[in-house]
């Protein structure tokens, strides 16, 4: 189209004059999403000011810290959250943990999440040999053993934070691709795509603009239910010699360490469980007061 | 349902008790918005009695569908609510009831025929389950007893091969058909009250009539009251005993239809009678641009097109019948012209349309600007699309619902990189300005619109992009009179000022008289009749033709036809066994382009 | 023939669980936790051992003579021993079982033992079926000729490896015999659903008259440990066959009626950390005493709540050879330093601390790690599946240091010669091998091999003086430090009877499954 | 709809072949020697010599692959190094008692998930609906060792409704198949919510109710179908996660289930177990991935299989 736009077309219409509520605004306006966001915020700030808030060492097996027959001691007045098998303060390591725990249950997962929602949408779009192909290379990562695959690395790599990350990142992805595939693919019948195709928006674009954002509420339930698995993930490829290794400190680690001793001293699997549930649910609450922010059909609601 | 039964009885003795059916007093609907509380229903009262059927008319957005969604209980949630007023259904305060007791009345006793034909059907569930399951609900009546009764309610609409029907989908119906299904899905129940929201909006002429004579006959025989929401006032005109016109959430007028037309008080009143289309008042309009046309450069020209559905069955899925929509049409359009397309529902006008906009596949010629579209590269197919633009028949589903309609309509423009944000801006405004929205709407989601102003929404999207061609699938169809009016002279000044061609699909006879140049008639997926306007209108060949324009009501009660002629024989279809083909119909010329399907 | 408890009662059933899979009942083959004495309990070799003690004596043999260079082992065999398919056992099926577990193509673990055999090579490389050392005199006497004075070899003729076999079952199962075991032991193999359960039941034709005591032991797999003792506390079990669980450590011992149900006792177990001697640091002896005085092991024994006693030397000290004189390196944080300083470290160095990754070994390690930090020596851990461990051991440019808990040396048999050959020996010194402090002294192999040729039963003392002055000798040297030594603590049901060493049995590991017998009945 | 099978078994053929091969290359590259944990502790060099050439461990990769496959092709997946059955006996012996668990668990996650989400979409905004969603998130976080061991403790244990452990009759099954459906109620009780949210709001839902359909009609019939759909997609996917919780699930419950063989296999590198039970678990997969992509389009008739 060459010609320009006749001028009686553009007889200036009033603007709007009204801006947009930020969405950052509106969130905090929620009680619950507030609730979330203090919850998160005092997680990483324990992380990030681990070393001012508490008087122990992480790593340092107190002697104190255990019974003469060897058991890790309570929650009391000098352990606030008791000690471990090795007489080391629980509080200090939960706090520190959270550096580990943070970065894989927040970054790897986050990474995951985006790889997994890029292959899901565009196998989900495009019909031929593209989808089909993502699709058939989702389904072998799949039915490939993610723990193998753990293995062998840890064989090659230096264990490293990253590397777990990497790893988690890699094997956490194909699930939620499955799952964006299947809802794209539904989407990708809806007649507003078939509008959008006729104003000739390219495919990035109706992807983007338009899937993407129906999708929004299955990627934040798949993002806030990762926060949990991947830091408990994470854990077991530290097991297997990926990842942080003994005596670092990962929420993951600690439970995983005392899940057997669970009823002989609780606290060990309890507050760092807790830590972990406290994380997810606190993403989840932002996660559903940010998807009904972002749903317009949910305006209106008190 | 022995319930239901029962209740029927004391349906039955309502004229005892004399007393209105439904009354409405101060009733007000409000909805929350961005920016706080909106009235969009205010202050309505109104009776309907027992047999009577009440027209609601006016302007697009007045708060028609708001208020019987407020009868039905079912206002959008969480932004409607009643604000005010009561609703009672014969003795009982429909507000007093809670769901579980509600639920009982709907359906049952108030029925209701949605708007938005396409997003009111679920989408996963064959129309066969969704027409047995209210049936069953609320008789007692076996499943097959119940599926007899689907298949009867799905042939008094007129859908052809009611039976195998059932086990289709929404989405592999047109939509006049799912209307339709929407349709018998209310009547099938013989409700007190039926609410039909722009019921007959999609439907061609001639079953829009066949269906307003099932209403009237279901009147007879049950005495069932109907409150009709419509912006046709040839309808109005043909079935009303009473007509409300609104505007702004307000009752403007109310009166007897006779004296509505013959007396309208309102300034608004008059204003809409005027806005009326009449047929034979376009003749004149314009000349016939027949010469014009000679001109080699066709925007678009249509070869020979058939598009095929495959339907699936049996246990592996194997395809064992065939939709044939469109089997070998062929017709030109020219620059500034106008060819409109006309048929019975399901005749494969929308497929055309879809075909055209590359959303289905066809085999054939599409040629666009001088280039055939099945050779091009996907790059420059796109190119060559970018002239081609679609409004679609149903708004609603055609538009985004999480993005602002302001950004839909500026999406083109963007897309094509035409305009700065500003400028683009500044477009949007003038776009919905000229559809008759105001600026100020841009910032709203299309859930939030009235299904006419969703349409202007969507004309406006497709006008951004100023194209060569516009396909506009029923885009007026929905639109009350007075802003049809205007979207038509929009329309036309666009194609005097840019040299637009419009492929218009439309049912409304009076309304293609009114813009076309020329006309075709399909039947059962071919082109039965083709000419100009005034070939056409004023000289009619086919018997079809001639069906559809004597099927269009007029817009005077005065001339109300007593009964319109049922067609009583086999209601035809263009699905077929595998290898069957249907007889392809000759084309001949009986003068000056006029063409007409040999042997008939 | 040993005595018979006179308190034992006949019949009864008991039922014992383990965690991992049975894998084979093949004795050429198994050589798990589990199958090792379950095998026992089905075969039979012509040595065993006094129940409960570390004491040889002739089982399937009567009797066996020596000859005084030490090379020839002469076996008269008892009479009248039945296979369990009720056939008589030979001095044939003596030679085949030999031939065949020295057969390459059996693929055993335990071939290696049968090295000092004449012909063995001539096997072992393919090219002979039989071992020309291994003679049938007549049917109930069998000649062994050996290629040297071989010390250890009527242990080596107890262990499973050498157990009795008949031809005609294996050549009838080929492959898997080891899932249809036909032997002449006190049980015979009655059920095996796979990864659920294994019965034995008595074996009426028993030549041992008067055993076993048990009518049937039902071996229950796949259970948890944790879930083991809390059956075992609800009395639906006998004995948990891995052990208490460290987790449940306290709680039971806390009660004294579980308690009272707890037998302990030694076990020819070793925790030791190696350094690897061809690799700097550790290359310098210095560094490696330096390690073992700065190891806590008391702290380490604290943390395993104290189930364990502390080793300063390899050979635990239940194992004949054990020297009681020797004191070892002490807990010496400053001399360690001093060590260090001497060495060329006074600042200390960074290393890695390999260890197996199951509980409690990470911890043990995190000990050890902060133990070795306070002299200076930053280890960090790598906690690794068994596998990895024990292939970066046997990598010369590997591990510097591993903790060899979990993986660590149980003795095949009773002998101070165990403790030597593959795991500090030159000959496990190569790649792939077990020697994981790559520690090679050739005038000990030496004096090794000397000690075990001499064989006479009389001189057995004199020969155990040698042996703890080689592994004397070793810890001068110090590859190792040796942390400590574990004791075993098995838990049975209180219906469960017997001499409290056969529930500690240094050889039948968990239990002596021939000799225990249940109180309850009649 | 035939021809769509058949290429996708031809793909999912293919996706075996693929899996096999990284595998095997995986195993072929670890450090870890497979010969030194037959061999054992005491072997000499020599009998580790002899194992390594009677397996064939000291061809080159090809070749060993190779013949992986071409016993493969012919069912055979050839002789455990360490328990030295044949592996087809391994896990057809032990593949029942996992599928049934995998039933169990299913069937636990689908009626707990489901309903969890069903009643918190249509509670929504409620304490029932927060309860429900710190629950379905608690189930989540949880580690499933410690879940299965509370189960026991306080239902076998403590209660004795259901035996310590085992396998055999139904009552085995319950609490196993709960451990392992918490975990998967969490995820399909917020999935759920999240697309029974969606579509509770459309249009048709809104014909549905002006039919003055029963409210559960409603829901299980218009709603239900329409927000399942990713849920089916997690059938695939929860093979896939239910191959990898099974190892401590089993081993919690004694349950005897190719979760145990498998993970022992991995720590003493038994490669004929591990690659049989990676095939078998990868077919599972693949078959529950095919029969997510076939059930999709029944579920919503728009989409096309392709
Ligand atoms: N996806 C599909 N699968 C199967 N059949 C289809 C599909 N889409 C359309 N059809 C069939 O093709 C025929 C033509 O449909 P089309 O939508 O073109 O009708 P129409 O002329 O636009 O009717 P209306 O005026 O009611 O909108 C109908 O019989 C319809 O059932
Ligand atoms: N969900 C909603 N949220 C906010 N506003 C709404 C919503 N639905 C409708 N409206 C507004 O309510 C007003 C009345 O709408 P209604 O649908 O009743 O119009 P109508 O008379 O049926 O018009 P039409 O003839 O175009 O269908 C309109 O201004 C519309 O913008
Ligand atoms: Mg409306
Ligand atoms: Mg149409
Ligand atoms: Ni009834």
């Amino acid at each position: 189209m060459t010609s320009p736009i006749a001028p009686d077309l553009t007889a200036p219409g009033r603007m709007p004059v009204k801006p947009r509520a930020g969405v950052w605004r509106r969130l905090v306006r929620r009680r619950l999403a507030l609730l979330g966001l203090v919850i998160v915020t005092i997680v990483v700030a324990g992380a990030v000011l681990a070393p001012w808030l508490t008087g122990y060492d992480p790593n340092e097996q107190m002697f104190d810290g255990l019974t003469i027959e060897g058991s890790p001691l309570p929650p009391d007045a000098k352990f606030w959250l008791g000690t471990d098998l090795l007489g080391r303060d629980l509080l200090t390591r939960i706090l520190y943990g959270a550096r580990t725990s943070l970065i894989i249950g927040i970054v790897a997962n986050g990474v995951a999440l985006l790889i997994g929602t890029l292959v899901g949408v565009v196998a989900g779009y495009f019909r031929g040999w593209i989808g089909s192909a993502l699709m058939r290379f989702t389904d072998l990562m799949m039915a490939f053993p993610a723990l193998l695959l753990a293995i062998c690395l840890a064989a090659v790599f230096e264990p490293s934070l990253w590397i777990v990350a990497m790893v988690i990142a890699l094997v956490n992805w194909v699930q939620t691709a499955r799952v964006i595939y299947t809802e794209t693919s539904s989407l990708a019948e809806r007649e507003f795509i078939d509008a959008e195709r006729t104003i000739g928006a390219s495919a990035p674009r109706i992807l983007f603009r338009h899937i993407l954002p129906h999708l929004l509420p299955t990627i934040i339930v798949w993002g806030t239910l990762g926060i949990s698995t991947t830091v408990l993930l994470e854990a077991t490829l530290s097991f297997l010699g990926i990842g942080v290794q003994p005596p670092t400190a990962s929420w993951g680690n600690i439970i995983f360490e005392n899940q057997t001793y669970f009823q002989a001293a609780p606290w060990l699997v309890f507050f760092p469980g807790a830590a972990i549930l406290a994380l997810a649910l606190a993403f989840n609450l932002i996660g559903d007061a940010l998807r009904d922010i972002l749903d317009p059909t949910q305006r209106g609601r008190a | 349902m022995t319930a239901g039964a029962g209740k029927k009885r004391t349906g039955a003795a309502a004229p005892v008790t004399a007393g209105p059916v439904l009354d409405i007093a101060g009733l007000s609907v409000s909805v929350r918005g961005e920016d706080g509380e909106r009235e969009v229903v205010s202050d309505l009262s109104l009776t309907l009695a027992r047999g009577e059927t009440l027209c609601i008319a006016g302007e697009s957005g007045s708060g028609k569908s708001m208020t019987a969604l407020a009868i039905m209980q079912l206002l959008p949630q969480p932004a409607a609510h009643i604000s005010a007023g009561r609703i009672r259904l014969g003795d009982t305060d429909l507000a007093d009831l809670d769901d579980r007791q509600m639920r009982r009345i709907r359906g049952d006793r108030i029925a209701m025929i949605f708007q938005e034909p396409m997003t009111s059907l679920n989408p996963v569930l064959s129309i066969g389950r969704q027409l047995t399951e209210s049936i069953e609900a609320h008789t007692s009546l076996s499943q097959s007893e119940a599926r007899q009764r689907a298949i009867e309610a799905l042939k008094a609409v007129r859908i052809s091969e009611a039976e195998s029907r059932l086990k289709q989908f929404p989405h592999e119906l047109s939509g006049g058909m799912r209307q339709r299904v929407m349709i018998a899905m209310a009547l099938a129940l013989e409700p007190d009250v039926l609410i039909a929201d722009e019921p007959t909006t999609a439907l061609d002429v001639t079953v829009q009539g066949e269906v307003l004579e099932l209403l009237r006959d279901l009147q007879r025989q049950h005495g069932t009251s109907v409150i009709l929401i419509t912006h046709d006032m040839g309808v109005v005109a043909e079935m009303a005993d009473r007509v409300i016109i609104m505007r702004h959430g307000r009752m403007v007028e109310e009166g007897k239809t006779a004296d509505i037309f013959a007396r309208p008080q309102a300034d608004y009143t008059r204003e809409l009678l005027a806005a009326v289309p009449r047929i034979g008042s376009g003749v004149g309009r314009q000349k016939s641009r027949d010469a014009e046309a000679a001109t080699p450069a066709n925007v678009a020209e249509v070869r020979d097109l058939h598009v095929r559905f495959d339907l699936h069955g049996g246990f592996f899925g194997r395809v064992n019948r065939r939709v044939h929509a469109v089997e070998g049409v062929s017709f030109s359009i020219a620059p500034n012209e106008t060819l409109a397309l006309v048929g019975e529902s399901g005749c494969g006008k929308s497929t055309i349309a879809k075909a055209l906009a590359g959303l289905v596949p066809y085999s054939g010629d599409i040629v666009i600007g001088g280039r055939n579209l099945s050779g091009l590269g996907r790059d420059e197919r796109k190119a060559v699309r970018r002239d081609v633009q679609m409004i679609f028949q149903d708004p609603y589903a055609s538009l985004d619902p999480r993005m602002r309609v302001g950004d839909l309509v500026a999406e083109p423009l963007l897309i094509h990189g035409i305009a700065s944000k500003d400028e683009r801006s500044q477009r949007v405004a003038a776009l919905f300005e000229r559809v008759g929205l105001s600026a100020d709407q841009m910032e709203l989601y299309p859930h939030e619109f009235s299904g006419g102003q969703r349409q202007r929404v969507c004309i406006a999207r497709a006008l951004a992009l100023r194209p060569k061609l516009i396909i506009a699938d029923e885009s007026v169809s929905a639109l009350d009179v007075s802003v049809q009016a205007r979207v038509l002279d929009l329309l036309k000044e666009l194609q005097r000022e840019f040299g637009v061609a419009y492929l218009f699909i439309s049912h409304d006879m009076a309304v293609v008289e009114n813009i076309s140049d020329r006309v075709a008639v399909m039947y059962l997926g071919q082109i039965v009749e083709m000419g100009t306007r005034d070939q056409l209108f004023s000289n009619p060949r086919h018997p079809y033709t001639r069906r559809l324009i004597e099927a269009v009501p007029v817009a005077d009660p005065g001339k109300r036809r007593s009964r319109f002629a049922r067609l009583d024989q086999e209601i035809p279809s263009s699905t077929r066994k595998i290898g069957e083909t249907p007889a392809r119909l000759v084309l001949s010329d009986v003068g000056g382009g006029h063409l007409v399907a040999a042997g008939s | 023939e040993d005595a018979i408890d006179p308190n034992a009662k006949q019949g009864g059933a008991i039922t014992i669980t383990y965690k991992d899979d049975v894998a084979t009942l093949d004795p050429a083959i198994g050589y798990d936790w589990q199958n090792w004495s379950m095998i026992k309990s089905l075969f039979d070799g012509l040595m065993d051992y006094e129940p409960g003690t570390t004491n040889l004596k002739p089982d399937l043999a009567e009797s066996y003579e020596i000859s005084p260079d030490g090379k020839t082992f002469t076996f008269k065999l008892r009479h009248g021993v039945k296979f369990h398919n009720g056939r008589e056992m030979t001095a044939d099926d003596v030679k085949y079982s030999l031939d065949r577990v020295t057969n390459p193509k059996t693929q055993s673990p335990g071939a290696g033992f049968f090295g000092s055999i004449r012909g063995y090579d001539d096997v072992a490389a393919g090219k002979a079926e039989s071992l020309s050392g291994v003679t049938v005199v007549d049917p109930y006497t069998v000649k062994f000729e050996l290629t040297r004075p071989d010390a250890t070899f009527l242990h080596v003729m107890a262990i499973n490896f050498s157990h009795v076999v008949p031809k005609e079952e294996v050549e009838k199962y080929g492959a898997d015999f080891g899932k249809h075991p036909v032997g002449t032991g006190a049980f015979k193999l009655a059920e095996w659903t796979l990864g659920q359960r294994i019965v034995f039941e008595r074996n009426p034709d028993y030549w041992h008259k008067g055993l076993p005591h048990l009518d049937k032991i039902t071996f229950e797999i796949g259970q948890e440990p944790i879930v083991a003792l809390l059956r075992l506390q609800k009395g639906e079990i006998d004995v948990p066959g891995d052990g208490i669980p460290p987790a449940k450590f306290q709680e039971v011992m806390a009660d004294p009626e579980q308690k009272a149900r707890v037998v302990e006792g030694g076990q020819l177990h070793t925790g030791y950390v190696t350094m690897n001697t061809t690799m700097a640091p550790f290359d310098n002896v210095k560094v490696r005493q330096a390690v073992n005085m700065a190891i806590n092991k008391a702290r380490v024994i604290q943390i395993i709540n104290g189930r364990a006693v502390p080793a300063n030397q390899p050979l635990p000290p239940s194992m004949p050879g054990y020297d009681k004189e020797y004191k070892g390196y002490p807990y010496d944080v400053a001399k360690a330093k001093a060590l260090l300083a001497e060495a060329g470290h006074p600042d200390g160095f960074d290393t890695q601390l390999f260890a197996m990754n199951t509980d409690p070994n990470p911890r043990i390690a995190q000990a050890i790690q902060q133990d070795l930090a306070a002299i200076g020596i930053k280890a960090s851990i790598q906690s690794l599946a068994q596998a990895n461990v024990i292939a970066a051991g046997g990598d010369k440019a590997g591990a510097p240091m591993i903790w060899s808990g979990g993986m660590a040396w149980i003795a095949d048999f009773p002998d101070p010669s165990n403790f030597y050959g593959p795991i500090l020996g030159c000959a496990g010194a190569v790649p792939g091998g077990w020697n994981w402090s790559w520690y090679c002294n050739k005038d000990l192999d030496a004096k090794a091999a000397e000690a075990d040729s001499v064989v006479d039963p009389a001189k057995a003392g004199e020969r155990d003086k040698m042996w703890s002055a080689i592994y004397d000798k070793v810890m001068e040297d110090a590859p190792w430090a040796p942390v400590f030594n574990e004791q075993r603590f098995t838990m049975k049901s209180a219906r469960m009877g017997g001499a409290d060493n056969l529930y500690v049995d240094p050889v039948h590991i968990p239990i002596n499954y021939d000799n225990v017998y249940v109180k309850d009945v009649q | 709809m035939i021809a769509y099978l058949g290429r996708r078994l031809i793909q999912s053929l293919l996706i075996l072949l693929g899996v096999s091969l990284i595998t095997f290359a995986l195993l072929y590259l670890l450090p870890a020697d497979p010969v030194r944990q037959i061999a054992g502790r005491s072997a000499t060099p020599q009998t580790v010599e002899n194992i390594r050439q009677q397996l064939g461990l000291d061809q080159p990769f090809i070749v060993q692959y190779w013949r992986y496959l071409v016993k493969l092709i012919s069912g055979d997946l050839g002789r455990s190094y360490i328990q030295r059955s044949e592996v087809t006996e391994l896990i057809v012996s032990r593949l029942p008692a996992s599928l049934l668990l995998m039933v169990g668990a299913i069937l636990c996650e689908l009626l707990l998930g489901l309903s969890m989400g069903l009643i918190a979409a249509v509670k929504r905004g409620t304490a029932t609906d927060q309860t429900l969603m710190v629950a379905s998130f608690v189930g989540v976080s949880a580690p499933q060792f410690v879940v299965g061991l509370l189960l026991l403790y306080v239902f076998a244990v403590r209660l004795s409704w259901f035996p310590i452990g085992g396998y055999g009759t139904w009552r085995h099954l319950v609490l196993p198949s709960l451990t392992m459906g918490i975990l998967g109620a969490g995820w399909y009780a917020r999935m759920m919510r999240s697309s029974m949210i969606d579509v509770l709001r459309q249009d048709y839902v809104r014909t549905a109710r002006a039919k003055g359909l029963a409210r559960g009609t409603i829901l299980f019939r218009h709603a239900l179908p329409n927000a399942i759909l990713p849920v089916i997609a997690m059938i695939g996917i929860d093979i896939g996660i239910f191959m990898g919780g099974i190892v401590v699930v089993e081993s919690v419950f004694g349950w005897p289930g190719i979760g145990q063989l498998a993970w022992q296999a991995i720590q003493r590198v038994d490669i004929p177990i591990i690659m049989g039970v990676t095939l078998v678990s990868a077919f599972a997969i693949v078959l529950g991935n095919l029969l997510a992509d076939i059930i999709a389009p029944f579920i919503d008739p728009r989409i096309k299989l392709r």
